[in-house]
């Protein structure tokens, strides 16, 4: 009956878990899920990473190309994130172009990579206005179960940090280019931003890394992006006001949980170069 | 088209009896009709009417540059448009899934260089080939018209004159061409080797060539083979059923030796059109 | 550059009712930005958008020239969640609100000024809300000062940019937007900063409102 | 643990002849029967010695409705001519994606069919059980609620509380008070199955 | 190319490094397609298919779904519920199936696009119908299941793959079949025939050869339901005599049934699991 | 500014030979497609247009379009990605064939008598083959023969003709692509020729208040005369049509 009682009362059902302060999945209301993460699982791509956090997954390959500078940057690559949320994670997605959810977490992901400086696209220069890299970096969404944008971040920058490009010799005036594939230089990433998304219901309780269940039915969403140990995003857009306390106390909430989550990167990213070295 | 149950049993038997509905043996196609260069502004036209099934076909080239990739090959690019004329359910996007499956056919039947030369296309290796694009307008549907398609574009290929190219002058990146605007500086394309599609459909136990809409409809499957020369260049299943190896392999065969058949049928056709040579189109 | 009566742009201007065709609307200026705001509410809904228990709202964000991108998706999503909130959307079972807003001219703080012109809209319209909103912009120079309401200047050359919604009825936190990096101290000044800021905005909505009526 | 025989699409059970019947999540072709799902076999004994043979899936099956099934449904508009619905359950399956269902005025009840009002016998957001009437070539779902045990089993009140049934024909709000009319169902609280079948 | 407003664009014409670095001429690449000891470059033999990895219930929001590895080919295959068709007026007996394949961006040594291109549409279309003759499609009248396919890596038999998985993923959702669907790419070059080509020799027998187009070369996807020995989809492509057609046909043939035996184990295993588990419930 | 060629030379005669009042070769044919209700195809000097008629039928598609008091017609103007010298990205869809498609409905929405069919659909498809100046008129008497084709009652013929200035002076008819892209402002109508009356009337850009009078007497008058052309088609077709049906002989008697 429990099946039915969800489907036809979902917030009450909700609600009944709530006031027990336990999730339907069984979670404290401050309990995260675990995070898998796998680097270098794509050998098509230059760089590339699988991240899971609870049941959400989400691949990030990475596709080096070769390009001309923009005449307004001319000593400057590009890094293009897109993400895509295919119908094959959740029915909630139709074919076709990218759903407005899709739109925003991609737009949401460029954003902290800009607002970080976890990369210089200077790096990515070859020669000035002549060539430069573009690394495509395309997210795909494999099982959508809520906090997108936490594995996103984490496979995206997992996935960076195992890029290495080739050396492109390069003559300006037959314009030809040479490329040295044995000789690769790791493409390097000043610092790594880690994001904890929280939903808010009725204003006042608080869950850390809520499910996707849970993020349809809450009334709104927080999501904190930490670099180092500075902030680098407090992205609360709209949805139910909170007080400032909560929110600090989200913030601190985040902190705790970027360390470990930095490390697991490391080890991820570790573990891949040990192979590679062996 | 809905056929209620008798009505198929009864082309089941007709099928069995080797004596269709129109008084065909399994082997047997349609009346067909073919006329070349009916359309003005393209290099190279078709239209052939099977029985009712009508299909115009328009090659045109434009000068295009080479994949990288591919830098020594010239480009063909296929494309259907099921006209609302042929049936009110293609209205607005409506032939669109009919249109792609029969123009990726074509792609691949084309695709093999044994089918067609690619490579005659190019002009200036990496820089500069002729694109040609292969236009088809079904304009009414009478079944089979995988076969229909094939042979007029077939047609409209070997119709097709390419400009002679008088002088190619490269002066570092960037390439200057003069294509020659007499109207009988032209050479035509070989086409001897250009697929020919043949639907070969499985009614009952027995397979025939040249299904009617009818006759598509009561099939349990049936395979599209494109024939080129005496090599099979493109294999595809289509209409939903499933076929016992053996029957596929007996298919095959069948759609072998009616393709070449059919090949050298045409060709003998196509040179007789070209002594005679009156428009009439449509006002026949 | 006209940088001199900084003391005047700090100051919204709005005005209601230039669009007849919406329910209600603003034009509104704040610093250099300045947008209208268009409000069509309660309407008729697609089906697929249809919510049984309450309204539906939609924003869309136009910018200046060319079509919106996947930035202003990002916008339109923020105030769309923004005014959903300020709504008493159970009201409006099985019906659609739509909020337009399009940009006029971009001088910093677009966020804010949408966000508050909506709110106006909303207002004007006569849709019931259940408290007001109010949106201020503060940022973070590179010698870590935080200056309120900046110029587009000041914010391209900022370390950082805070941009906070707040409700009237008790204050809290609406949405949050930053850009930058920045420290928790910093982020609680400029909340501080700007919840000052907004409050300005709740009297400013206060004095047009009486206004409006007065008139009449 | 009772051993199981667990089958697989296209796996041939038996021969079928008049001792084994095709069931549930199986197929018959050319004088066999197969399993269609991957699942586990039930034969069920039937009298005469007579063996009905059914596979059924360790998960929920993807049902569409079918003519007779019992169905619980949430309204979502209603006009004076019919209420739309979703229908959220199938029997006792919950389905992941709702279907569209129409409640038309004359379905709503057995008896004096010409006095029926829609508004009076359903809201928006009521959950309603009733049953899928025989498929017709329409995009949406007939349904109907003209059985004693079929009608209004939850509703809430415009203040969003509770009601519970007073009559057949009239629900109260737990809060505050106030009667409205709605097609009550019988609900048989303590046996929920027998309805199912 | 159209700017695509719903994502954010690169710079235009980016071309991939690869074109940049040496290649080897056709006749080259031939010759390296077997070692010395007449195995190919991963040691199987040419009618060898390489190692295959399934497991089921990979999307925890789909109601079927399947991961499937074929030596470096990763495809993963959802499958959801009947619903409405979408955009569709009369009444059909029989449901519908709706596939999609798609390479990710990255899953190719060219990247791929965002949109389907002919490619991926023309594999679509050879999905549905392997699928197509073993479903029961009757018993979801006027309803379409949609499956998505969506290949994370590319080395050669993607197609078959997806197809493989798919069917997997549908026997995972219990959605009704007559028979289990199994596929196997099998490619042609120099008269030679290769089981499961990876990306490598796939290109080689799709490629364009001006020295000797006289030699068989192409591609052959056969889709196979073994129980009742039928061909669900036979595709092929290139130019191959009457001949290695009716050899592949019956390689392919047996080797579909021993992939059937794997994926069946694959299927047996998660029917257990769930039966276990409602038990214990 | 360069000066603007003379589209009318002294003699009085146009760039393709014509006098300024003289169509186009006008060949056309009845009944070219047999799944149709009725098709026709014609041919206005190199401009060659196929139409096909489907019709009366139940409303297809959202049957609450349905009106209880005529029928719904239904237009789609199509053109062939090889009709025009310059190959086109897609058939239809685009904004100009929008255009058209409503425009060809307005025109033949007042010559179809669709109070004769209520609850029920008139489809009309229009394929463009060739285009070479002058479409849209082309277009609606396609769809005239096709309608007639089609056994659907029609008021009376609805033709269309374009005229133009030549020289700032001299109004002429039937419009080519050529003249389309030489000179001035083109004007198209459609008309009901017998009744003279205007149902749409088009211009390519302005036309001085004082020309326009002659130019659309011009193009009405081009009507007139398609209609004696369609009109001799239509007649020649039935006694084609009645001759395989075997009630020639009765109105060979009446001849005789």
């Amino acid at each position: 009956m429990a099946k039915q009682y969800k489907s036809l009362h979902p917030i009450k059902y909700f609600r009944d878990y709530l006031a027990h302060d336990i999730r339907p999945d069984g979670r404290e209301l401050t309990k995260y899920r675990p995070v898998i993460i796998n680097a270098n699982s794509v050998s098509t791509a230059e760089g590339s990473a699988i991240a899971k956090v609870g049941k959400t997954t989400v691949i990030c390959g990475i596709k080096a190309e070769l390009c001309q500078p923009k005449t307004e940057t001319p000593t400057q690559g590009f890094l293009i994130p897109n993400l895509e949320l295919p119908p094959l994670c959740s029915s909630k997605f139709k074919p076709g172009p990218p759903s407005d959810q899709a739109q925003v977490a991609t737009k949401v992901i460029a954003d902290i990579i800009e607002n970080s400086g976890c990369i210089n696209l200077q790096d990515l220069c070859i020669s000035t206005e002549k060539l430069a890299w573009c690394l495509y970096a395309d997210l795909v969404c494999l099982d959508h179960d809520g906090s997108i944008i936490d594995a996103c971040l984490l496979a995206l920058f997992t996935a960076l940090k195992t890029v290495s490009l080739p050396k492109v010799e390069y003559n300006a005036e037959l314009d030809s280019k040479n490329l040295q594939m044995d000789e690769r230089t790791p493409f390097k990433l000043y610092n790594v931003p880690v994001s904890t998304t929280f939903a808010i219901l009725d204003e006042t309780v608080l869950m850390i890394d809520p499910t996707a269940e849970e993020e349809n039915l809450c009334t709104g969403v927080v999501t904190i992006v930490i670099k180092d140990d500075e902030l680098c995003s407090v992205l609360k857009p709209g949805g139910s006001p909170i007080t400032e306390e909560k929110l600090v106390d989200c913030i601190k909430q985040s902190m705790e949980r970027a360390k470990l989550l930095g490390k697991l990167i490391d080890t991820a990213t570790q573990e891949t170069n040990d192979e590679i070295d062996k | 088209m809905a056929l209620c149950e008798a009505e198929k049993t009864f082309i089941l038997h007709s099928v069995e009896e080797n004596f269709r509905i129109d008084g065909r043996q399994r082997g047997d196609y349609r009346p067909m009709e073919l006329e070349t260069n009916i359309v003005a502004p393209s290099f190279g036209s078709a239209r052939l009417r099977l029985a009712n099934t009508d299909v115009l076909v328009s090659v045109k080239l434009e000068i295009d540059s080479p994949t990288l990739e591919q830098p020594k090959l010239g480009k063909i690019e296929f494309f259907v448009d099921c006209s609302a004329n042929a049936t009110p359910d293609f209205e607005g996007r409506g032939g669109d899934n009919l249109a792609t499956e029969i123009s990726n056919c074509l792609s691949s039947a084309y695709k093999s260089s044994t089918a067609f030369d690619a490579g005659k296309l190019c002009i200036l290796k990496g820089s500069k080939c002729w694109k040609l694009y292969v236009d088809i307008l079904l304009l009414e549907c009478g079944g089979n018209l995988y076969d229909a398609v094939s042979l007029a574009v077939k047609a409209a290929l070997w119709d097709t004159r390419i400009p002679l190219v008088k002088s190619v002058v490269v002066d570092g990146n960037k390439v200057d061409m003069e294509v020659s605007d007499e109207l009988f500086d032209c050479e035509r394309l070989d086409v001897t080797g250009a697929p020919i599609m043949v639907t070969v459909c499985k009614i009952g136990d027995q397979c025939i060539v040249d299904p009617t809409t009818a006759e598509e409809h009561c099939s349990g499957g049936s395979v599209v083979v494109a024939v080129s020369k005496s090599n099979f260049s493109t294999i595809l299943q289509t209409g939903g059923g499933s076929l016992h190896p053996m029957t596929l392999l007996e298919s095959l065969k069948l759609g072998q030796t009616v393709a070449q058949r059919l090949d050298s049928t045409l060709i003998n056709t196509l040179k007789q059109i070209n002594d005679n040579s009156t428009d009439v189109g449509f006002l026949k | 550059m006209e940088m001199d009566s900084n003391t005047d742009c700090s100051m919204p201007i709005s005005n209601f009712g230039n669009l007849t065709r919406p329910d209600g609307s603003t034009i509104y200026s704040q610093g250099k930005s300045t947008v209208i705001a268009g409000v069509y509410g309660p309407i008729d809904v697609k089906p697929q958008k249809m919510l049984i228990d309450r309204g539906s709202v939609e924003t869309f964000f136009r910018p200046k020239s060319g079509l919106p991108g996947v930035g202003d998706r990002l916008y339109e999503t923020i105030i769309r969640n923004i005014c959903e909130t300020a709504l008493v959307s159970t009201l409006y079972p099985r019906s659609g609100i739509q909020v337009v807003i399009q940009e006029m001219q971009s001088g910093g703080e677009l966020i804010s000024c949408s966000v508050n012109a909506a709110c106006l809209a909303l207002l004007d319209s006569g849709i019931d809300m259940k408290f007001l909103i109010a949106a201020a912009t503060c940022c973070l120079d590179q010698e870590g000062y935080l200056i309120v309401d900046p110029t587009e200047l000041q914010q391209e050359k900022a370390k950082a940019t805070f941009v906070f919604v707040f409700e009237s009825s008790e204050g809290r936190i609406v949405a949050s937007h930053t850009t930058g990096t920045f420290k928790l101290e910093q982020y609680e000044q400029a909340l501080d900063l700007c919840k000052k800021g907004s409050a300005k905005i709740f009297e400013y909505y206060r004095k047009v409102i009486n206004g409006k009526y007065n008139k009449k | 643990m009772e051993d199981v025989l667990v089958c697989i699409p296209g796996q041939r059970l038996c021969l079928c002849d008049k001792k084994h019947i095709s069931g549930q999540g199986t197929y018959e072709r050319q004088g066999y029967l197969y399993s269609q799902l991957a699942g586990l076999v039930k034969i069920i004994e039937k009298e005469d010695g007579v063996q009905l043979i059914e596979v059924h899936s360790t998960q929920d099956q993807g049902l569409v409705p079918q003519q007779g099934d019992l169905v619980t449904v949430q309204i979502t508009i209603i006009n004076q001519q019919f209420a739309k619905c979703a229908i959220k359950c199938i029997g006792d399956t919950v389905l992941s994606r709702p279907y569209r269902g129409i409640l038309r005025k004359e379905d709503l009840r057995a008896t004096e069919k010409d006095k029926i009002e829609v508004y009076k016998s359903v809201r928006p957001g009521d959950i309603v059980l009733a049953r899928v009437l025989p498929i017709t070539e329409a995009h949406t779902y007939h349904l109907t609620t003209a059985e004693n045990e079929l009608g209004v089993v939850t509703a809430h009140s415009e203040g969003g509380h509770q009601m519970v049934p007073i009559s057949w024909t009239e629900m109260q709000c737990t809060k505050t008070l106030v009667k409205q009319h709605r097609k009550v169902a019988k609900v048989l609280p303590e046996k929920p199955k027998q309805i199912v079948t | 190319m159209p700017v695509d407003l719903k994502r954010i664009n690169g710079p235009e014409n980016t071309v991939s490094y690869k074109l940049y670095t040496p290649s080897k001429t056709f006749k080259e690449e031939l010759k390296c397609l077997f070692k010395s000891n007449n195995k190919r470059q991963d040691g199987r033999n040419s009618l060898e298919h390489r190692k295959m990895f399934i497991k089921t219930g990979i999307v925890s929001q789909a109601k079927g779904s399947a991961y499937l590895e074929l030596g470096n080919t990763k495809v993963i295959v959802s499958v959801f519920d009947p619903r409405e068709i979408p955009n569709k007026t009369d009444y059909s007996q029989k449901g519908v199936l709706y596939c999609e394949f798609k390479y990710a961006t990255f899953s190719c040594p060219q990247r791929r696009n965002f949109q389907q291109d002919s490619e991926e549409k023309q594999n679509s279309i050879i999905l549905k119908q392997s699928l197509e003759p073993a479903v029961c499609l009757h018993e979801f009248p006027n309803f379409q299941v949609d499956i998505y396919a969506l290949i994370l890596e590319n080395d050669g038999s993607s197609l078959s793959a997806a197809v493989t998985c798919a069917c997997v993923a549908l026997a995972h959702a219990s959605v009704p079949m007559y028979d289990l669907v199994t596929a196997v790419t099998m490619g042609v070059v120099d008269n030679q025939i290769l089981m499961d080509p990876t990306l490598k020799e796939q290109q080689l027998c799709e490629v364009f050869d001006e020295t000797d187009t006289k030699s068989d070369h192409g591609i052959i996807v056969t889709s196979f339901m073994s129980t009742h020995q039928q061909i669900s989809q036979f595709y092929q492509t290139g130019n191959i005599n009457l001949e290695n057609i009716s050899k592949s046909i019956s390689i392919s043939t047996d080797a579909s049934g021993d992939i059937k035996l794997l994926i069946e184990k694959c299927i047996v295993n998660h029917v257990l699991k769930g039966a276990n588990k409602s038990n214990e419930e | 500014m360069s000066k603007k060629k003379e589209l009318v030379s002294k003699i009085g005669l146009r760039l393709d030979g014509r006098r300024a009042d003289e169509l186009r070769r006008v060949r056309c044919k009845m009944g070219v497609f047999s799944q149709p209700d009725g098709s026709a195809y014609i041919e206005q000097g190199l401009t060659k247009v196929l139409a096909a008629v489907y019709g009366p039928h139940q409303v297809r598609g959202n049957r609450s379009k349905a009106q209880h008091d005529s029928a719904i017609v239904n237009c789609q103007f199509s053109m062939a990605v090889f009709s025009t010298s310059e190959r086109k990205k897609r058939p239809r869809g685009d904004r100009k064939s929008s255009e058209m498609s409503i425009h060809l409905r307005q025109a033949l929405l007042a010559a179809i008598k669709v109070e004769l069919y209520p609850w029920s659909q008139i489809d009309i498809y229009v394929e463009v083959l060739h285009a070479d100046g002058g479409v849209y008129p082309a277009c609606v008497n396609a769809a005239t023969l096709a309608l007639i084709d089609a056994g659907i009652p029609l008021k009376e013929y609805v033709c269309a003709c374009s005229a133009s200035l030549a020289n700032n002076d001299i109004p002429m008819v039937d419009i080519s692509h050529q003249e389309e892209m030489l000179g001035g402002p083109t004007l198209t109508i459609a008309a009901l020729p017998m009744s003279e009356k205007i149902v749409l009337m088009e211009m390519s850009q302005r036309f001085h208040i004082d020309h326009l009078p002659k130019v659309m007497a011009k193009a009405l008058k081009g009507c007139k005369d398609i209609k004696v052309i369609l009109d001799e088609a239509v007649r020649s077709h039935v006694e084609d049509v009645g001759c395989s049906t075997g009630w020639s002989n009765t109105s060979q008697k009446i001849k005789v």
